[in-house]
Protein backbone atom coordinates (compact mmCIF):
# COMPACT_ATOMS: atom_id res chain seq x y z
CA UNK A 1 0.00 0.00 0.00
CA UNK A 2 1.17 3.57 -0.54
CA UNK A 3 1.88 6.00 2.17
CA UNK A 4 3.25 9.72 1.87
CA UNK A 5 5.60 10.91 4.25
CA UNK A 6 7.00 13.89 5.15
CA UNK A 7 9.63 15.48 7.00
CA UNK A 8 10.49 18.23 8.56
CA UNK A 9 12.95 20.98 9.62
CA UNK A 10 16.23 19.14 10.32
CA UNK A 11 14.58 15.74 9.43
CA UNK A 12 14.42 17.00 5.62
CA UNK A 13 17.75 18.61 5.91
CA UNK A 14 18.95 15.00 6.68
CA UNK A 15 16.82 12.92 4.68
CA UNK A 16 17.64 15.63 1.61
CA UNK A 17 13.73 15.20 1.03
CA UNK A 18 10.71 17.17 1.99
CA UNK A 19 8.09 14.43 1.34
CA UNK A 20 8.36 11.14 -0.51
CA UNK A 21 5.47 8.37 -1.60
CA UNK A 22 6.46 4.76 0.01
CA UNK A 23 5.15 1.66 -1.18
CA UNK A 24 4.66 -0.57 2.41
CA UNK A 25 3.71 -4.03 3.73
CA UNK A 26 0.28 -4.26 4.40
CA UNK A 27 -0.20 -3.60 8.19
CA UNK A 28 2.84 -2.08 9.11
CA UNK A 29 2.49 -0.06 11.73
CA UNK A 30 3.85 3.67 12.42
CA UNK A 31 6.75 2.65 14.96
CA UNK A 32 8.18 0.10 12.45
CA UNK A 33 7.64 2.84 9.46
CA UNK A 34 9.80 5.12 12.08
CA UNK A 35 12.37 2.36 12.78
CA UNK A 36 12.88 1.66 9.07
CA UNK A 37 13.38 5.37 7.81
CA UNK A 38 15.59 6.71 10.54
CA UNK A 39 18.01 4.02 9.55
CA UNK A 40 17.49 4.65 5.96
CA UNK A 41 18.37 8.18 6.45
CA UNK A 42 20.66 8.06 9.34
CA UNK A 43 18.86 10.23 11.23
CA UNK A 44 20.48 10.45 14.59
CA UNK A 45 18.80 11.56 17.84
CA UNK A 46 15.89 8.69 17.05
CA UNK A 47 14.45 9.76 20.42
CA UNK A 48 13.58 13.08 19.64
CA UNK A 49 11.54 12.64 16.56
CA UNK A 50 7.85 11.95 16.58
CA UNK A 51 5.44 10.60 13.90
CA UNK A 52 2.13 12.63 13.44
CA UNK A 53 -0.65 10.30 11.41
CA UNK A 54 -2.60 12.13 9.56
CA UNK A 55 -1.78 15.16 11.86
CA UNK A 56 -2.38 12.91 15.02
CA UNK A 57 0.37 12.28 17.34
CA UNK A 58 -1.17 9.09 18.31
CA UNK A 59 0.80 6.58 16.58
CA UNK A 60 -0.34 3.31 18.09
CA UNK A 61 -1.97 3.02 14.76
CA UNK A 62 -2.17 0.64 11.80
CA UNK A 63 -1.02 2.20 8.76
CA UNK A 64 -3.46 2.29 6.33
CA UNK A 65 -3.58 2.89 2.19
CA UNK A 66 -3.13 7.20 1.52
CA UNK A 67 -1.86 7.57 5.02
CA UNK A 68 0.12 11.04 5.57
CA UNK A 69 2.94 10.01 8.26
CA UNK A 70 4.89 12.97 9.08
CA UNK A 71 8.12 12.65 10.69
CA UNK A 72 8.58 15.70 12.97
CA UNK A 73 11.92 17.13 15.05
CA UNK A 74 11.69 19.08 18.16
CA UNK A 75 9.06 22.12 17.85
CA UNK A 76 10.63 25.43 18.51
CA UNK A 77 7.34 27.56 18.32
CA UNK A 78 6.99 30.99 20.51
CA UNK B 1 -18.78 34.32 17.86
CA UNK B 2 -15.41 35.43 18.25
CA UNK B 3 -14.70 31.73 19.23
CA UNK B 4 -16.29 30.37 16.09
CA UNK B 5 -14.67 32.41 13.48
CA UNK B 6 -11.77 30.60 11.62
CA UNK B 7 -8.51 32.03 12.05
CA UNK B 8 -5.02 32.25 9.95
CA UNK B 9 -2.75 31.98 12.78
CA UNK B 10 0.50 32.21 10.37
CA UNK B 11 1.80 35.76 9.30
CA UNK B 12 4.97 35.95 6.89
CA UNK B 13 7.87 37.28 8.42
CA UNK B 14 8.06 39.33 12.04
CA UNK B 15 4.95 40.62 13.40
CA UNK B 16 4.98 44.68 13.63
CA UNK B 17 4.16 46.59 16.51
CA UNK B 18 1.54 48.60 14.84
CA UNK B 19 -0.32 45.41 14.77
CA UNK B 20 -0.25 44.82 18.14
CA UNK B 21 -1.77 48.24 18.78
CA UNK B 22 -4.16 48.00 16.11
CA UNK B 23 -5.69 44.70 17.67
CA UNK B 24 -5.94 46.51 20.66
CA UNK B 25 -7.93 49.36 19.04
CA UNK B 26 -10.14 46.56 17.92
CA UNK B 27 -11.24 45.71 21.44
CA UNK B 28 -12.38 48.96 22.66
CA UNK B 29 -15.59 48.73 21.10
CA UNK B 30 -16.38 45.95 23.80
CA UNK B 31 -17.37 46.98 27.02
CA UNK B 32 -17.67 44.25 28.84
CA UNK B 33 -13.81 43.46 28.75
CA UNK B 34 -11.97 44.64 31.77
CA UNK B 35 -8.23 43.18 31.27
CA UNK B 36 -6.22 42.12 28.34
CA UNK B 37 -3.00 40.40 28.24
CA UNK B 38 -0.74 39.98 25.52
CA UNK B 39 2.33 37.31 25.31
CA UNK B 40 5.04 38.32 22.89
CA UNK B 41 7.96 36.56 21.76
CA UNK B 42 11.33 37.97 20.83
CA UNK B 43 14.61 36.59 19.30
CA UNK B 44 16.94 37.27 21.07
CA UNK B 45 20.78 36.95 19.72
CA UNK B 46 21.76 34.15 21.48
CA UNK B 47 25.95 33.50 21.55
CA UNK B 48 26.56 29.88 20.57
CA UNK B 49 30.21 29.07 20.25
CA UNK B 50 31.05 32.52 20.06
CA UNK B 51 28.79 33.34 17.38
CA UNK B 52 25.76 34.96 17.47
CA UNK B 53 22.02 34.58 16.25
CA UNK B 54 20.94 36.64 13.54
CA UNK B 55 17.94 35.73 12.57
CA UNK B 56 15.18 32.49 13.36
CA UNK B 57 13.77 31.04 10.18
CA UNK B 58 10.36 29.23 11.02
CA UNK B 59 8.69 26.53 9.05
CA UNK B 60 5.82 24.58 9.66
CA UNK B 61 3.76 21.22 9.19
CA UNK B 62 1.13 24.46 8.30
CA UNK B 63 -2.53 21.96 7.66
CA UNK B 64 -1.44 20.34 11.53
CA UNK B 65 -0.31 23.29 13.22
CA UNK B 66 -3.35 25.24 11.96
CA UNK B 67 -5.58 22.09 13.41
CA UNK B 68 -3.63 22.17 17.06
CA UNK B 69 -4.13 25.72 17.13
CA UNK B 70 -7.77 25.38 17.11
CA UNK B 71 -8.00 22.49 19.23
CA UNK B 72 -5.55 24.74 21.60
CA UNK B 73 -8.08 27.72 21.18
CA UNK B 74 -11.47 25.08 21.87
CA UNK B 75 -9.64 23.88 24.97
CA UNK B 76 -8.73 27.65 26.22
CA UNK B 77 -12.80 29.03 25.76
CA UNK B 78 -13.92 26.25 27.67
CA UNK B 79 -11.31 26.19 30.69
CA UNK B 80 -11.65 30.39 30.80
CA UNK B 81 -14.24 33.14 30.76
CA UNK B 82 -12.42 34.80 28.12
CA UNK B 83 -14.53 37.34 25.93
CA UNK B 84 -11.66 36.68 23.16
CA UNK B 85 -8.39 35.56 22.21
CA UNK B 86 -5.76 35.83 19.44
CA UNK B 87 -2.52 34.31 18.22
CA UNK B 88 -0.44 35.23 15.45
CA UNK B 89 2.95 33.26 14.70
CA UNK B 90 5.65 34.03 12.00
CA UNK B 91 6.77 31.67 9.17
CA UNK B 92 9.66 32.37 7.19
CA UNK B 93 12.90 34.77 8.42
CA UNK B 94 12.09 36.80 11.64
CA UNK B 95 15.43 38.98 12.46
CA UNK B 96 16.71 39.16 16.38
CA UNK B 97 15.06 41.96 17.90
CA UNK B 98 11.99 41.15 16.16
CA UNK B 99 8.62 39.96 17.09
CA UNK B 100 7.24 36.04 16.14
CA UNK B 101 4.89 35.15 18.33
CA UNK B 102 1.88 37.33 19.65
CA UNK B 103 -0.81 36.00 22.06
CA UNK B 104 -3.78 38.33 23.16
CA UNK B 105 -6.29 37.44 25.59
CA UNK B 106 -9.11 39.26 27.21
CA UNK B 107 -11.61 38.99 29.81
CA UNK B 108 -13.93 40.62 32.54
CA UNK B 109 -11.32 39.91 34.90
CA UNK B 110 -7.23 40.56 35.27
CA UNK B 111 -6.51 36.62 36.49
CA UNK B 112 -8.83 34.96 33.85
CA UNK B 113 -7.00 37.23 31.25
CA UNK B 114 -3.41 36.65 32.56
CA UNK B 115 -4.25 32.49 33.11
CA UNK B 116 -5.70 32.16 29.77
CA UNK B 117 -2.75 34.14 28.44
CA UNK B 118 0.21 31.65 29.48
CA UNK B 119 -2.23 28.83 29.16
CA UNK B 120 -1.82 29.60 25.22
CA UNK B 121 1.79 30.14 25.36
CA UNK B 122 2.30 26.83 27.07
CA UNK B 123 0.45 24.87 24.86
CA UNK B 124 2.23 26.66 21.12
CA UNK B 125 5.45 25.77 22.53
CA UNK B 126 4.60 22.30 23.62
CA UNK B 127 2.03 21.06 20.80
CA UNK B 128 2.16 22.68 17.70
CA UNK B 129 4.94 21.43 14.93
CA UNK B 130 6.12 24.59 14.25
CA UNK B 131 10.31 24.52 13.92
CA UNK B 132 13.07 27.03 14.05
CA UNK B 133 16.31 27.30 11.92
CA UNK B 134 18.76 29.28 13.82
CA UNK B 135 21.12 31.48 11.65
CA UNK B 136 23.99 32.90 12.46
CA UNK B 137 25.83 35.50 11.30
CA UNK B 138 28.31 33.80 9.01
CA UNK B 139 25.11 31.49 7.21
CA UNK B 140 25.68 28.99 9.57
CA UNK B 141 22.78 27.21 11.44
CA UNK B 142 21.52 25.17 13.74
CA UNK B 143 17.85 23.80 14.44
CA UNK B 144 16.28 25.77 17.95
CA UNK B 145 14.68 23.05 20.49
CA UNK B 146 12.08 24.24 23.43
CA UNK B 147 13.35 24.50 26.39
CA UNK C 1 20.88 51.30 33.97
CA UNK C 2 16.88 51.38 32.88
CA UNK C 3 16.16 50.39 36.35
CA UNK C 4 17.50 53.48 37.65
CA UNK C 5 16.24 56.44 35.37
CA UNK C 6 13.18 58.24 37.75
CA UNK C 7 9.72 57.06 35.35
CA UNK C 8 6.94 58.65 35.27
CA UNK C 9 3.91 56.60 35.60
CA UNK C 10 0.58 58.72 35.73
CA UNK C 11 -1.17 60.10 32.30
CA UNK C 12 -3.60 62.29 31.64
CA UNK C 13 -6.52 60.80 30.48
CA UNK C 14 -6.37 57.31 28.29
CA UNK C 15 -3.58 55.72 27.04
CA UNK C 16 -3.64 55.61 23.80
CA UNK C 17 -2.63 51.76 21.92
CA UNK C 18 -0.27 53.70 19.80
CA UNK C 19 2.08 54.50 23.03
CA UNK C 20 1.86 50.73 23.37
CA UNK C 21 3.10 49.65 19.86
CA UNK C 22 5.88 52.41 20.40
CA UNK C 23 6.96 51.43 23.59
CA UNK C 24 7.19 47.89 22.29
CA UNK C 25 8.99 49.26 19.21
CA UNK C 26 11.56 50.66 21.81
CA UNK C 27 12.22 47.09 22.62
CA UNK C 28 14.05 45.78 19.39
CA UNK C 29 17.08 47.19 19.56
CA UNK C 30 17.65 45.21 22.80
CA UNK C 31 18.55 41.72 22.00
CA UNK C 32 19.02 39.79 24.85
CA UNK C 33 15.09 39.89 25.49
CA UNK C 34 13.19 37.01 24.71
CA UNK C 35 9.81 37.57 25.74
CA UNK C 36 7.39 40.67 26.71
CA UNK C 37 4.40 40.30 29.14
CA UNK C 38 2.10 43.29 28.67
CA UNK C 39 -1.28 43.90 31.00
CA UNK C 40 -3.79 46.23 30.06
CA UNK C 41 -6.33 47.44 31.96
CA UNK C 42 -9.12 48.81 30.19
CA UNK C 43 -12.32 50.25 31.54
CA UNK C 44 -16.13 47.88 31.87
CA UNK C 45 -19.25 49.52 31.27
CA UNK C 46 -20.57 47.73 34.59
CA UNK C 47 -24.29 47.98 35.63
CA UNK C 48 -25.39 48.40 39.08
CA UNK C 49 -28.67 49.56 39.65
CA UNK C 50 -29.41 49.49 35.52
CA UNK C 51 -27.40 52.60 34.97
CA UNK C 52 -23.95 51.61 32.47
CA UNK C 53 -20.66 53.00 33.86
CA UNK C 54 -19.72 55.70 31.66
CA UNK C 55 -16.30 56.76 32.40
CA UNK C 56 -14.09 56.63 35.69
CA UNK C 57 -12.16 59.42 36.88
CA UNK C 58 -9.09 58.47 38.59
CA UNK C 59 -7.29 60.77 41.36
CA UNK C 60 -4.21 59.90 43.18
CA UNK C 61 -2.10 61.08 46.20
CA UNK C 62 0.38 61.51 43.69
CA UNK C 63 3.58 62.07 45.65
CA UNK C 64 2.91 59.03 48.25
CA UNK C 65 1.84 56.75 44.59
CA UNK C 66 4.68 57.32 42.66
CA UNK C 67 7.01 56.80 45.77
CA UNK C 68 5.27 53.36 45.94
CA UNK C 69 5.46 52.76 42.31
CA UNK C 70 9.07 53.10 42.77
CA UNK C 71 9.27 50.78 45.87
CA UNK C 72 7.04 48.08 43.47
CA UNK C 73 10.00 48.81 41.18
CA UNK C 74 13.21 48.10 43.34
CA UNK C 75 11.43 45.02 44.83
CA UNK C 76 10.48 43.74 41.54
CA UNK C 77 14.22 43.71 39.89
CA UNK C 78 15.10 42.15 42.73
CA UNK C 79 12.90 39.48 42.58
CA UNK C 80 12.96 38.86 39.15
CA UNK C 81 15.51 38.74 36.73
CA UNK C 82 13.67 41.20 34.07
CA UNK C 83 15.51 43.46 31.43
CA UNK C 84 13.46 46.35 31.81
CA UNK C 85 9.59 47.53 33.41
CA UNK C 86 7.33 49.94 32.32
CA UNK C 87 4.26 51.15 34.10
CA UNK C 88 1.49 53.97 32.92
CA UNK C 89 -1.53 54.91 35.21
CA UNK C 90 -4.42 57.06 34.11
CA UNK C 91 -5.22 59.98 35.96
CA UNK C 92 -8.72 62.22 35.36
CA UNK C 93 -11.31 60.77 32.96
CA UNK C 94 -11.14 57.12 31.06
CA UNK C 95 -14.25 56.83 29.18
CA UNK C 96 -15.65 52.50 29.01
CA UNK C 97 -13.73 50.82 26.65
CA UNK C 98 -10.61 52.95 26.88
CA UNK C 99 -7.43 51.98 28.51
CA UNK C 100 -6.26 53.15 32.31
CA UNK C 101 -3.26 50.57 33.10
CA UNK C 102 -0.25 49.73 30.82
CA UNK C 103 2.28 47.37 32.81
CA UNK C 104 5.19 46.14 30.40
CA UNK C 105 8.00 43.58 31.41
CA UNK C 106 10.79 42.34 29.24
CA UNK C 107 13.03 39.36 29.55
CA UNK C 108 15.15 36.98 28.25
CA UNK C 109 12.63 34.18 29.35
CA UNK C 110 9.24 33.81 28.73
CA UNK C 111 8.48 32.72 32.73
CA UNK C 112 10.10 35.30 34.42
CA UNK C 113 8.79 38.03 31.78
CA UNK C 114 4.68 37.24 32.70
CA UNK C 115 5.57 36.37 36.58
CA UNK C 116 7.24 40.19 37.00
CA UNK C 117 3.88 41.53 34.88
CA UNK C 118 1.62 39.75 37.18
CA UNK C 119 3.66 41.26 40.45
CA UNK C 120 3.11 44.39 39.08
CA UNK C 121 -0.46 44.59 38.44
CA UNK C 122 -1.29 42.70 42.01
CA UNK C 123 1.22 45.05 43.93
CA UNK C 124 -0.06 47.83 42.29
CA UNK C 125 -3.98 47.49 42.77
CA UNK C 126 -3.15 46.75 46.81
CA UNK C 127 -0.61 49.31 47.36
CA UNK C 128 -1.19 52.51 45.07
CA UNK C 129 -3.17 55.16 46.65
CA UNK C 130 -5.31 55.81 43.53
CA UNK C 131 -8.87 56.53 43.92
CA UNK C 132 -11.76 55.96 40.68
CA UNK C 133 -15.20 57.71 40.57
CA UNK C 134 -17.05 55.61 38.46
CA UNK C 135 -19.52 58.03 36.70
CA UNK C 136 -22.59 57.20 35.52
CA UNK C 137 -24.39 58.05 32.05
CA UNK C 138 -26.70 59.73 34.03
CA UNK C 139 -24.37 62.19 35.44
CA UNK C 140 -24.15 59.99 38.68
CA UNK C 141 -21.53 58.76 40.48
CA UNK C 142 -19.78 55.56 43.06
CA UNK C 143 -16.38 55.51 44.42
CA UNK C 144 -14.94 52.02 42.80
CA UNK C 145 -13.32 49.79 45.37
CA UNK C 146 -10.64 47.19 44.23
CA UNK C 147 -11.19 43.67 44.89
CA UNK D 1 1.46 71.87 66.85
CA UNK D 2 0.37 72.45 63.26
CA UNK D 3 -0.47 68.79 60.90
CA UNK D 4 -1.90 69.26 57.73
CA UNK D 5 -4.40 66.93 56.66
CA UNK D 6 -5.40 65.79 53.18
CA UNK D 7 -8.39 63.96 52.19
CA UNK D 8 -8.82 61.87 48.76
CA UNK D 9 -11.89 60.39 46.56
CA UNK D 10 -15.16 59.54 48.83
CA UNK D 11 -12.98 61.44 51.86
CA UNK D 12 -13.29 64.59 50.17
CA UNK D 13 -16.77 64.47 48.96
CA UNK D 14 -17.84 63.94 52.27
CA UNK D 15 -15.17 66.54 54.81
CA UNK D 16 -16.60 68.81 51.72
CA UNK D 17 -12.43 69.36 51.65
CA UNK D 18 -9.08 68.39 49.81
CA UNK D 19 -6.67 69.98 52.51
CA UNK D 20 -6.79 71.55 55.79
CA UNK D 21 -4.47 72.87 58.73
CA UNK D 22 -5.20 71.85 62.32
CA UNK D 23 -3.54 72.65 65.44
CA UNK D 24 -3.55 69.51 67.96
CA UNK D 25 -2.08 68.57 71.06
CA UNK D 26 1.53 67.59 71.65
CA UNK D 27 1.70 63.50 71.71
CA UNK D 28 -1.47 62.87 69.56
CA UNK D 29 -1.56 59.48 67.85
CA UNK D 30 -2.60 59.13 64.35
CA UNK D 31 -5.19 56.64 65.32
CA UNK D 32 -6.74 59.57 67.81
CA UNK D 33 -6.48 61.66 64.68
CA UNK D 34 -8.27 59.49 62.73
CA UNK D 35 -10.99 58.99 65.39
CA UNK D 36 -11.36 62.53 65.56
CA UNK D 37 -11.79 63.47 62.31
CA UNK D 38 -14.18 60.18 61.24
CA UNK D 39 -16.55 62.07 64.17
CA UNK D 40 -16.20 65.45 62.67
CA UNK D 41 -17.29 64.52 59.36
CA UNK D 42 -19.18 61.75 60.09
CA UNK D 43 -17.17 59.25 57.55
CA UNK D 44 -19.49 56.13 57.79
CA UNK D 45 -17.10 53.20 57.28
CA UNK D 46 -14.25 54.14 59.47
CA UNK D 47 -12.78 50.69 58.50
CA UNK D 48 -12.76 51.19 55.27
CA UNK D 49 -10.10 54.62 55.58
CA UNK D 50 -6.47 54.05 55.54
CA UNK D 51 -4.38 56.79 57.55
CA UNK D 52 -0.78 57.52 55.49
CA UNK D 53 1.79 59.90 57.60
CA UNK D 54 4.01 61.37 55.52
CA UNK D 55 3.34 58.86 52.81
CA UNK D 56 3.72 55.91 54.80
CA UNK D 57 0.87 53.24 55.53
CA UNK D 58 2.70 52.64 59.12
CA UNK D 59 0.95 55.10 61.34
CA UNK D 60 2.11 53.63 64.65
CA UNK D 61 3.15 56.52 65.41
CA UNK D 62 2.91 59.52 67.51
CA UNK D 63 2.36 63.07 65.46
CA UNK D 64 4.87 65.68 65.19
CA UNK D 65 4.84 69.37 64.24
CA UNK D 66 4.53 69.86 60.17
CA UNK D 67 3.58 66.32 59.78
CA UNK D 68 1.29 65.18 56.76
CA UNK D 69 -1.33 63.07 57.47
CA UNK D 70 -3.63 61.82 54.11
CA UNK D 71 -7.05 59.82 55.17
CA UNK D 72 -7.08 57.47 51.93
CA UNK D 73 -10.51 55.63 50.92
CA UNK D 74 -10.26 52.25 49.26
CA UNK D 75 -7.64 51.94 46.38
CA UNK D 76 -8.71 51.77 42.96
CA UNK D 77 -6.14 51.78 40.82
CA UNK D 78 -5.67 49.45 37.59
Amino acid sequence: MKITIKYFGILAETSGKKEEILEVDKGMSAAELKGRQIKTYQIPEEESVQLAVNQNLNTEVELKEGDEVAFLPPFAGG
Amino acid sequence: MDKKKPKKVFVQGAIPPEKIAQSIANHQSKTNIGAHSIFLGQIRADEVNGKAVGAIEYSAYEEMAEKVFHEIREAAFSKFDITCAHIYHSLGKVKTGELCLFVFTSSAHRKIAIDACTYFVEEIKAKVPIFGKEIFEDETHQWKVNK
